[in-house]
């Protein structure tokens, strides 16, 4: 499996594990990005996302490479399409022989992934209406 | 300068999130001049869009790579105009 | 599912994740330790784990509580006898509104877990060879 | 004071790791007179452990509670004896 990937179907952590597992690592961490109800005004049923998919893919091997430059294995998924609540939008493993560089490369993939890769939601309620959270017609969060 | 002078080109814009929306389609193929900069791109998008101001975060991309919004165009660029990011 | 449990088979990341799940979390991080090859002198094939079962819950159950009181929900399973090279021995789920928490609290989590829980891990060497990870025998690592 | 006496007490020492691994067992049954503190316990564990010095870093558990060393027994008790922890 591509350490690296867009899905248009759910999230598989386990293939991730797999993919980053070896004999010489002690910790792996994870992050699984899920929908959440949330709630300004009226609740969130899913979200919706939409990736430029060549420059998202590079950008998060990009992301994935400054990772691993922390001593460990780092695996990349993110899902497009509708996302429904508790459901997930991206997950991020990365292994390493101690948890120290596992969780601080896990961390920085997360935190780079969402600052840089293109890739947008909009947020869809339950009164049916869908907003985009792109700085034009919502701010990012 | 006006279009169709034998150094105009043609490039197509990618489109994404609300702009993509808002105009209806997520690629459009428009002719400038050679040499256009990317970051006047936002001039040739179609109403209501090129009436608004461009966001102050807009981002570019050529042919799938950042790139400054002063980067001259050529014939054949895919130019992407990138929104705020909300991925993750 | 239980939120803090030893067990003496695989342990089921899936299932911490579904146990913390919620549909106000928008970010689980997992922590997963695995047996590693290591290898000072002759190389490990396996972790043998030993625990004071009824002490070790009562403590993993507080560990959890710290952990939640930086508010997430958590999860913590610990595998008991025999891991191999590669086989998780613990798995750590923190589920919570935003990231911060989740790994902040997985992190404590995990720490915690290591520095207070009595249990005990022995060494099984290539060449057969055991030692118990206690101070005695060998130093805790 | 001799075992056996009236306020002599029956308590279980419950051994792990290399101490269960040193005295063949993780359960053992030691008379003391009552009220003897918990951090007395090693000078009643089997030879050859109770000849060795024990390991400073030794914590004790009172019937599945951690507990201070100087907390005296009463019959019945479970004291167990923690060496340094290597979980996780």
């Amino acid at each position: 499996m591509a350490l690296v990937s867009l899905r248009h179907d759910p999230l598989r952590v386990d293939e991730l594990i797999a993919a980053t597992a070896g004999p010489d690592h002690g910790g792996i961490a994870v992050f699984i990005g899920t929908t959440r109800r949330d709630a300004d005004r009226t609740e969130v049923v899913a979200l919706e996302y939409e990736a430029y998919e060549e420059l998202a893919l590079a950008e998060l091997e990009a992301v994935a490479a400054e990772a691993e430059a922390l001593g460990a294995r780092v695996a990349i998924s993110h899902r497009l399409g509708r996302v429904a609540v508790g459901e997930a939008s991206i997950a991020i493993v990365a292994a390493a022989a101690h948890r120290p560089a596992a969780f601080a490369a896990c961390r920085l993939a997360i935190d780079e992934a969402k600052r840089r890769a293109p890739i947008w939601k909009r947020t869809v309620h339950a009164d049916g209406t869908a907003v985009w959270r792109d700085g034009v017609s919502a701010p990012v969060s | 300068m006006v279009t169709g002078m034998p150094d105009d080109i043609d490039v197509t814009v990618m489109l994404f999130a609300s702009l993509k929306e808002a105009a209806g389609t997520d690629r459009l193929q428009i002719r400038v001049p050679a040499a256009t900069p990317v970051g006047a791109v936002w001039a040739h998008l179609p109403e209501p869009i090129r009436s608004t101001a461009p966001p102050t975060a807009l981002r570019y991309a050529l042919n799938d790579r950042w790139i400054a919004p002063g980067t001259p165009m050529s014939g054949g660029d895919r130019v992407a105009l990138i929104l705020p990011v909300s991925g993750g």
